[in-house]
């Protein structure tokens, strides 16, 4: 593993979020330990296959789009590369100590007994292993061997023994081709034991039973000859019993522990004196074993002690920050009282278990199948909120996540169900039989209010309606039974015309409630932090993810209650507020700012004007290769070509000495180009990298060529089909070998950076975004079109919480006084902006009085924009707003209580509508922060007036997260909530002093008529992206006029142009506290850019052979990035190597190969095609 | 028409998808035919006709395009062009005599490593039905 | 419709399903529910939404049988079977006109479990219809009680039954924590 | 409105009356120069010339059936920059069709110029341009002996013009129809309206029967064409068979019109191997047919050019060994430009089809299910 002590961030947890950061961190040239507890990264994401609204995966959208050659370009559940990242799995962080800046911490690795180095995932030993667990990533659905790989889509992926389950029977150890399993009895037999107990009965079955799992165990009789025994052996586990006749056992653990603090001691009991255990267990003991027990209760005890004290070691490292990325738990629905049958009845299951169901790496194979009979699915339901919205479930929030998790889980089953029908349809021509199957499946969700709360979201549901009949009934469902003869689920509930129906289902999802990650609460011991009531971290009021203790920061769902895209940009702001501590120590200890890469990019030898000299070295894997290919034959055929230099054999490159060996070869050689045949690529990126440093050939012009998965496809096979894969293998290595011979050797183009930042619109988020700009060291332009920076807090006056935003809004302005790297502009708008990520040039117009005499232009240049031009309230005309004073926007109540101009008069009856032309087309999405503010609004009346009747008009609560218990709270106070159905919207009538409000409520089916001192009308919020910004800036407004994201879950921040960000409302609606966050999230994903004044370009960038180039400009319409522009002087194209991912989009169009992908060209990819289908033996195939 | 007949199928495979959905068939050891060959491209959307017309010449029974599903393109929209392609590669390749059901274009996910290897069984089993690929590769090249 | 709720009789109800969502969850559970007037969730709404009368003169909490399940089951936690409870005795306290018969069959309910140690189902009857002073009323009950008696479940004539010692304890304990509350 | 204006003159053929007719284009203040096939002495062949003295209009001769080469490519050059006002542009159909393609591969700008077609009376084959007689006195080549391209060519009416100058069916003999397409075509007519003292009218129904029928002849003799290619070309046998005299000398792509890439990608590195790259394909195949690739070039084009070809027919006139291209491609193209329900040459806001997409199209295509067992090579597999 790498040695590395010092790292600028440690992140714990490698789900989303933690990824996230730790790329955010990388890219700033920031170096990044990540560690997991689990065994494999991706948390619970990598067991989710398919996210709305896409229905796919999409998560490797999150990887670097700049410097991308410094990761790996693969799907993101496969694994993660980056030169800046290392990743520790099976390990958790255990001691925390220092400063911010300077923080000491101490991490656990749990051993797997599998070198992950050795390990190439050949899953020979999976073969051969007697024992079967269940699986734990597919929820226990289906089993695994007990050495096993812990996510089938990991790469590399060195597999795990679960020891509980190991009999050491040790065939895996036999049959592992690179020696990786470590499963030794003799690395046992150095764990000493000593068994103290006055009764020779006892001490004797110990010994056998801990000798025979392979132990050293030595025996006491009393406590005195234990003392003795340890003077002389020292030992890392101590069994004592505490009732012995001179020194208790509690007397030595005391002394024992006093010698030998590093003891492990484990309390041996009879059951009277279990008090006296746990007492024991205070002053230092490990664990206790209440007497008498079988060797299956001490056995897997002690084996747990061994892993952990023994095979376990502690790193000790120096980090600045700490990023707290734990991600959620889930609450369990067998805990409490299980009403809904979960484990009884076999066909109840969670909403992750329904996830690894539907899944193709699921135990199904993505079949829609019930779990007791296998029978096809027909009738499935989701109850939503099991544990969530429950205060009886100590669950005064609401999940945030399930209510679209359950929505995307009926829209695939509908997907899904129609797949199965088209496969039945076509079972005949492939043979597959299908029962019953049918394309038919009835899905209900059973909520209690739709919480369709983000951009998208409420389409997402209207469509899971219209498209695909997705049935929703509004109620709570209290418990379900299960049919005697059909075991089918019987769900009882009450429909929409209040009448108690019951239905069958043949499966039913419970949709369960987020809860904190089961380390929050010791990792909030070893960090200090506290906790919320829910038991997630704490975090301060208007910086989501910094907790109270300074240079922690929390990321994501640990800060509770945050789905993807939140996550993500969150992370993003962990990253911000972890990239500032480490900013300032840099500052502080005068380390060289970072500047150009070259200074860090080892000098590779230009190898650009030598002729092709390629060196082959090839694993023979003992004797396997041979077995399926001659190599003489493949020296023979190789040798032909003069680009080939040498071409050598090696045994076992995955070991140490199989490495050095080839290294050797090599450097034997002048050879400008390397090809390694052997296992997987991935196993080997690290030992390439470090190996192309030694050689100094760069390292893309060395790759591995995967022969061996072939290898060992062969050897399970008959004799008669080897010469098919040793077609294979050959041909995998003609391949590898003619697209190294193509790569191109030339040395990246260093791309000149402008450090500087514009940011649009000096709302919240634009100041908090320019805040985080300059804090990192970046010069920026803050541009706010109206006379002041402040944007809606210039009149919003408190939070939900009851944080005053006014303080808030005048510490912000305070700070940008102070920033001397922030300039303000205000009366400002955008006029021109030229140029691309990187290197914009930029035209601003001043006017501080209406009249064109006082305009100013001016030009500005930076290298990445911000937009943050936020939103305001939707204006309306519905429900007399305009026509009857009585009758405001929830805008003008907040002014007017911010003013104290409400009376308590005024508020004797008020009803507030929600939803006002919102949540339907052709405005139809939630505006999110409309049902918080008509809860903190009522509140506010009520202070004013103790008697005020407060009607809350509502279709669905939006009080997502926390916010719910503002709800509870709201309902206990007298305020009084009333759904109305959109189809039958309350009226208003104004024709009387006092508005009269009429409604049909729907709970008791009657008219129900309010007259109201005030109407207050929710009308939501609408963007503030003029076209013409738009326009100016080259991006997109999606459907609703918000700033289009790259991506809505994994670039929620980013353009599609790169270099241009936004944040704030203009991303969609938000609060206050949220849209600071959003803003240091947008400043991190600036900063990537701006962290350095070059950036080298990546390898696989297209470039255009202008002398080949016709200008029919058809790469530029191909390129989904915009990258690609016409010059000036219409005479050439130019490529934004910032922006060019690499797609290869452009070279498809190209008909000539003007434009190229470098390494991957038509030449290549011809000769690639070519390479398939040489031959070795031409006569004999 | 022939006794023994291993079709040759050349598989242009996205990095991000259906490369995934192999290497994951690979290590969940699902079996797949051995006459598949896989070529790694970024996106489909950079496969260009040229490579699948000179697949067919060099004698490739079958050729298939495979990425990422609709709308989870990592380059955002390359499929749906490589979609095009294949629909025009569909009507030439008659003109020479190439039956186009040996032209295929799939969209197989991440995750799909069991779609994968269905698909590649289910080819061969195309491929045997349509035969060796008719063209004489002495005269093309 | 002008803020009363803060006067109304029935405060102390409307406070204990103050914190209602109308998730439906109580009415799902009840397995009385089918012979309800209203669902028990349209009676706390009847209270949300002040109207003391419709909730007051609903047979719903009569037809409580105090399974407890919609208190085990409320996601707010809420007393519901107490709230019922408490309706059932301000029904009683608060006679309201209109509501005589459930009134009447209530009262009378108890008195013979208080004289009997159980409900004699005759004697029940014949003094309920007496006390709800409506002559058309036995009319109605007329095919419930030939079905009744058709499966022996009332005997005439009246069989005397023993009084339960104790009982009278418990009946003066109640009415006195009832007058207390 | 009526935008239709007809000249006629006694004492003029329809020539005289087209060159007259170009004269007072050329004497229009816009107009800089106009392209147009002219004889202009010494030289005896027919040539498109830019001409800007109106005198040596006298030697310009649209209506000749000689078609050297596909003037598209010239106009493209002409107009791919913008000029002090406007080149006028007298070509065929097909080169205008042509012209429409190269724009939409930023070959040409439109805007630059004013085009001009005549009803097409077709063209003969290259090797029989030494026998035609001038054609002072208007008359069209008899059918038989046009070229193949021309024969199945439907498309002799001129599209996407400024002005049209209509001859089908049009008597008397000495009457030719003016039709704007365009304002800036109206503009002209209206001038010469007013100088000619003529009156707007509606289009001559007698053309629109002449042009129905040719149509109908042309789709027939194109549809047997189709059949009798496509039949020719039903294995990868008989394919190579048809290109079996082809030297790659790319005649082919030079004489074609939306070819336009500076640089073949034939002749780019991609296709420049080392001499042991030969050795090891021979070696792989027993042999291999020499100069090598031949029907890949064949096919790369099919794939690159099929959308935009417009059917010419210059690449059968390029061939040095009378390859019958044109069919191959024209055939081709059919099948192709039916499938993306484009036609080339059609309309200049129609998308190349593969510059775009949609989410939800050819479905069909997708998947691996065996498809209908309709298939094209048949039979004759070796």
């Amino acid at each position: 593993m790498n040695e590395q002590t010092t790292y600028n961030a440690l992140v714990v947890g490698a789900g989303i979020s933690g990824i996230r950061a730790a790329l955010d961190l990388a890219q700033e040239n920031r170096r990044v330990l990540i560690v997991d507890k689990r065994p494999a990264m991706g948390g619970i994401l990598s067991q989710l296959d398919f996210q709305f609204p896409s229905n796919h995966c999409g998560m490797c959208k999150m990887l670097p789009l700049v410097r991308r050659d410094q990761g790996s370009q693969f799907c993101l559940r496969k694994g993660l590369f980056h030169e800046n990242i290392d990743l520790v799995l099976s390990a958790e962080l255990s001691g925390l100590s220092g400063e911010p800046g300077n923080f000491a911490v101490k991490i656990h690795e749990k051993p797997t007994w599998v070198d992950p180095d050795r390990c190439v995932g050949c899953g020979l030993c999976e073969t051969v292993c007697p024992e079967t667990v269940p699986d734990d990533f597919n929820r226990g659905l289906s089993t695994h061997k007990a050495i096993y790989l812990p996510v089938p889509h990991a790469i590399p992926n060195p597999y795990v023994i679960d020891l509980a389950a190991c009999t050491r029977c040790g065939a895996c150890a036999d049959i592992c081709p690179t020696g990786a399993v470590m499963l030794s009895t003799a690395e046992r037999q150095n764990f000493h034991i000593l068994v103290v107990d006055d009764e020779l009965s006892v001490r004797d079955s110990l010994k056998e039973w801990l000798t025979e799992e392979g132990f050293s165990a030595h025996m006491a009789a009393s406590g005195e000859e234990a003392l003795e025994k340890l003077k002389t052996r020292p030992c890392q586990l101590m069994l004592t019993d505490i009732k012995m006749p001179e020194m208790s056992g509690t007397a030595l653990l005391h002394e024992a522990k006093k010698a030998y603090p590093n003891l492990c001691v484990v309390m041996m009991t009879a059951y009277a004196t279990v008090e006296t255990a746990v007492e024991a267990m205070k002053t230092g003991a490990a664990d206790y074993l209440i007497k008498p027990f079988q060797p299956d209760t001490l056995i897997p005890m002690v084996i747990r002690l061994y892993q952990d004290i023994e095979a376990a070691h502690d790193r000790e490292l120096t980090v600045e920050a700490l990023i707290l990325a734990t991600g959620t738990g889930f609450y369990h629905p067998a805990d409490e009282k299980n009403i809904f049958g979960y484990g009884i009845f076999p066909n109840v299951v969670t909403n992750l278990e329904f996830e690894r169901i539907i899944s193709h790496t699921g135990p199904h194979g993505g079949g829609l199948k019930r779990l007791d009979n296998g029978r096809p699915i027909q009738k499935i339901a989701w109850i939503q909120c099991v544990g969530s919205r429950d205060i009886q479930n100590n669950a005064d929030f609401c999940s945030t996540i399930c209510c679209m998790a359950a929505v995307k889980e009926a829209v695939l089953t509908k997907t899904l169900a129609a797949g199965r029908s088209a496969e039945a349809s076509t079972s005949q021509s492939t043979g597959h039989s299908t029962e019953q199957a049918t394309g038919q499946v009835e899905t209900v969700i059973f909520y209690m209010d739709m919480r369709a709360w983000g951009k998208s979201f409420q389409r997402y549901v209207d469509n899971a309606i219209t498209e695909h009949q997705v049935r929703f009934e509004r109620c709570r469902v209290h418990s379900l039974s299960q049919t005697k003869d059909t075991r089918e689920l019987e769900v009882a509930f009450l429909a929409d015309d209040g009448s108690r129906r019951t239905a069958l289902f043949d499966m039913v999802v419970l949709s369960v409630g987020q809860r904190p990650a089961d380390q929050t609460e010791s990792l909030s011991k070893i960090c200090d932090l506290p906790l919320t009531p829910a038991g997630f971290f704490e975090t301060l009021p208007f910086a989501g993810s910094r907790t109270p203790r300074e240079g922690i920061v929390a990321a994501g769902s640990a800060a509770g209650l945050k789905d993807i895209s939140e996550s993500v940009m969150l992370a993003s702001a962990a990253a911000r507020e972890a990239g500032q501590i480490i900013h300032t120590k840099t500052i502080s200890e005068k380390r060289p700012a970072q500047t150009t890469e070259d200074t860090e990019t080892p000098l590779y030898r230009d190898v650009s004007r030598e002729p092709v000299r390629l060196f082959i070295g090839i694993c023979t894997c003992g004797t396997r290769l041979s077995a399926c290919i001659q190599p003489d034959a493949l020296t023979q055929w190789f040798s032909l070509d003069p680009e080939i230099v040498k071409i050598s054999f090696v045994d076992q490159v995955c070991t140490a000495s199989g490495w050095e060996k080839l290294a050797r070869e090599i450097s034997g050689t002048r050879a400008n180009r390397v090809l390694i045949a052997a296992c997987h690529p991935y196993v080997f990126i690290k030992k390439i990298t470090r190996l192309a440093r030694t050689l100094g050939i760069a390292p893309d012009l060395m790759d591995v060529a995967d022969i061996m998965g072939p290898v060992f496809r062969a050897a399970a096979q008959a004799p008669e089909t080897l010469s098919a894969f040793a077609a294979e293998v050959f041909s995998t290595l003609n391949q590898g070998a003619e697209r190294l011979k193509q790569a191109d050797p030339t040395a990246p183009d260093q791309v000149p950076v402008c450090q500087r930042a514009l940011v649009i619109g000096a709302g919240i988020a634009g100041m908090t975004a320019a805040l985080a700009l300059a804090d990192a060291g970046h010069e920026v332009d803050l541009i706010e079109k109206t006379h002041q920076p402040g944007g809606n807090l210039n009149w919003l006056d408190q939070t939900l919480e009851g944080a005053s935003l006014a303080d808030f809004l005048q510490k912000t302005l305070d700070r940008i006084q102070k920033q001397p790297r922030i300039t303000v502009h205000t009366t400002t708008r955008l006029i021109a902006c030229k140029g691309l990520a990187g290197q914009f040039h930029s035209t601003i117009e001043i006017c501080p009085e209406t009249g064109a005499e006082t305009k100013q232009v001016r030009d500005l240049e930076h290298g990445a924009i911000i937009v943050a031009t936020g939103g305001h309230e939707a204006p309306t005309t519905s429900f007399c707003h305009g026509t009857h004073p009585a009758v405001i926007t929830q805008k003008t109540l907040e002014i007017r209580l911010r003013n104290q101009e409400i009376t308590p008069e005024q508020a004797g009856t008020v009803v507030m509508i929600l939803c006002v032309d919102s949540r339907q087309e052709p405005r139809n999405y939630c505006s999110r922060v409309c049902c918080p503010t008509a809860l903190k609004q009522a509140r506010r009346l009520q202070d004013l007036n103790p008697d005020a009747a407060i009607y809350v008009l509502y279709r669905d609560m939006m009080t997502v997260g926390f916010s719910e218990t503002y709800f509870t709270r709201a309902r206990g106070d007298n305020v009084m909530f009333m759904a109305y159905d959109p189809k039958a919207p309350p009226r208003v009538s104004a024709e009387t002093d006092t508005p009269v409000v009429t409604l049909k409520e729907p709970v008791l089916n009657q008219p129900v008529e309010i007259s109201a001192d005030l109407v207050v009308l929710a009308t939501g919020m609408v963007p503030d992206l003029p076209h013409d910004l738009a326009r100016v800036l080259g991006i997109d407004k999606d459907n609703d006029g918000f700033f289009q994201e790259a991506e809505s879950k994994w670039r929620p921040l980013d353009a599609l142009k790169e270099g241009i960000f936004a944040c704030g409302t203009v991303l969609s609606p938000r609060s206050a506290a949220e849209a600071a966050d959003t803003g240091r999230a947008a400043a991190t994903r600036a900063i990537r850019l701006l962290s350095a004044p070059a950036i080298a370009s990546d390898k696989t960038v297209a470039v255009v052979r202008h002398s080949l180039c016709s200008l029919c400009e058809r790469c530029i319409d191909a390129c989904p990035y915009g990258a690609r522009t016409l010059n000036s002087d219409h005479t050439r194209i130019l490529v934004n190597t910032l922006m060019c991912q690499g797609c290869g989009a452009c070279a498809a169009v190209c008909p000539n190969d003007a434009s190229i992908l470098p390494g991957l060209s038509a030449r290549q990819m011809l000769e690639t095609v070519d390479a398939v289908f040489e031959q070795l033996e031409p006569d004999r195939m | 028409m022939t006794q023994a007949h291993h079709p040759l199928i050349i598989a242009f495979v996205c990095n991000w998808c259906t490369y995934t959905a192999a290497d994951l068939a690979g290590t969940s050891r699902l079996a797949y035919p051995e006459n598949i060959r896989l070529i790694r491209v970024m996106c489909t959307g950079m496969v260009d006709p040229q490579y699948i017309i000179k697949a067919f010449l060099e004698g490739a029974d079958m050729v298939l395009v495979s990425g990422c599903h609709p709308g989870d393109c990592h380059y955002i929209n390359g499929n749906y062009k490589a979609r095009r392609r294949i629909k025009l590669l569909k009507e030439i390749l008659p003109r020479i005599g190439i039956e186009k059901e040996r032209l295929k274009l799939t969209w197989i996910g991440a995750s799909d490593g069991i779609q994968f290897s269905k698909t590649m069984q289910e080819l061969v089993v195309q491929a045997k039905k349509l035969g060796p690929n008719p063209v004489n590769t002495q005269s093309v090249r | 419709m002008k803020n009363t709720h803060a006067r109304q009789p029935l405060k102390s109800v409307r406070n204990m399903v103050q914190a209602c969502i109308q998730c439906g969850t109580c009415t799902g559970s009840c397995p009385n529910a089918f012979a309800m007037d209203h669902t028990p969730r349209q009676l706390w709404q009847m209270l949300l939404n002040d109207r003391p009368r419709d909730a007051i003169t609903s047979k719903t909490f009569i037809l409580c049988s105090s399974c407890y399940y919609c208190t085990l089951r409320c996601p707010r936690g809420l007393p519901l079977t107490d709230a019922m409870a408490a309706l059932t005795r301000l029904a009683k306290t608060e006679n309201p006109g209109g509501f005589k018969k459930s009134q009447a069959f209530f009262h009378q309910f108890l008195e013979s479990v208080r004289r009997h140690g159980r409900v004699n189902e005759s004697e029940l009857m014949t003094l309920f219809f007496m006390e709800a002073k409506d002559p058309v009323l036995p009319f109605a009950y007329a095919n419930l009680g030939i079905k009744f008696l058709r499966k022996n479940k009332i005997r005439l004539p009246f069989v005397k039954q023993k009084p339960s010692r104790g009982l009278d304890k418990i009946f003066e304990k109640v009415r006195e924590l009832e007058t207390h509350s | 409105m009526a935008h239709t204006l007809f000249l006629t003159s006694a004492d003029e053929t329809p020539l005289t009356l087209i060159r007259n007719f170009l004269k007072s284009v050329l004497q229009t203040e816009s107009v800089q120069a106009v392209l147009v096939p002219a004889k202009l002495l010494p030289s005896d062949t027919l040539m498109p010339h830019l001409i800007s003295d109106p005198d040596l209009l006298a030697g310009a001769d649209p209506l000749s059936p000689v078609f050297p080469l596909n003037a598209s490519r010239m106009a493209a050059k002409l107009s791919v920059k913008p000029v002090q006002g406007k080149i006028a542009m007298v070509l065929r159909p097909c080169e205008i069709r042509a012209l429409v393609e190269l724009e939409k591969l930023k070959q040409a700008n439109l805007e630059n110029c004013l085009l001009i077609g005549a009803d097409c009376m077709g063209a003969v084959s290259a090797k029989d341009h030494t026998n035609m007689d001038p054609p002072e006195n208007f008359s069209p080549p008899k059918e038989e002996n046009l070229a193949p391209a021309c024969r199945a060519c439907e498309h002799f009416v001129p599209e996407n013009t400024d002005i049209t100058i209509g001859l089908f069916g049009i008597t008397p003999k000495e009457t030719i129809m003016l039709q704007a397409g365009t304002d800036a075509g109206m503009t002209l007519l209206k001038k010469i309206a007013k100088d000619t003292g003529r009156q707007f009218t509606e289009d001559a129904s007698e053309r629109q029967t002449a042009v129905a029928e040719k149509l109908k002849q042309r789709i027939g003799y194109r549809d047997a064409m189709f059949a009798a290619t496509r039949q020719a070309l039903d294995s990868p046998e008989n394919f190579a068979r048809y290109f079996e005299r082809c030297i790659n000398c790319y005649n082919c792509r030079v004489a074609c019109p939306v070819c336009y890439c500076r640089e073949c990608v034939f002749n780019t590195d991609v296709f420049d191997h080392a001499p042991y790259r030969y050795v090891q394909w021979a070696r792989r195949k027993g042999a291999i047919r020499m100069p090598a690739d031949t029907v890949f070039y064949h096919m790369t084009r099919l794939a690159h050019m099929s959308l935009s070809c417009v059917g010419c027919g210059q690449c059968s006139n390029a061939c040095p060994n009378d390859i019958p291209v044109m069919e191959v491609f024209r055939t081709t193209a059919f099948d192709v430009q039916r499938a993306f329900d484009y036609e080339a040459g059609r309309d200049r806001d129609d998308p190349l089809p593969l510059s775009v997409f949609k989410e939800t199209e050819f479905t069909d295509i997708v998947g691996i299910e065996s498809g209908p067992t309709e298939s094209a090579g048949t039979g004759n597999n070796p």
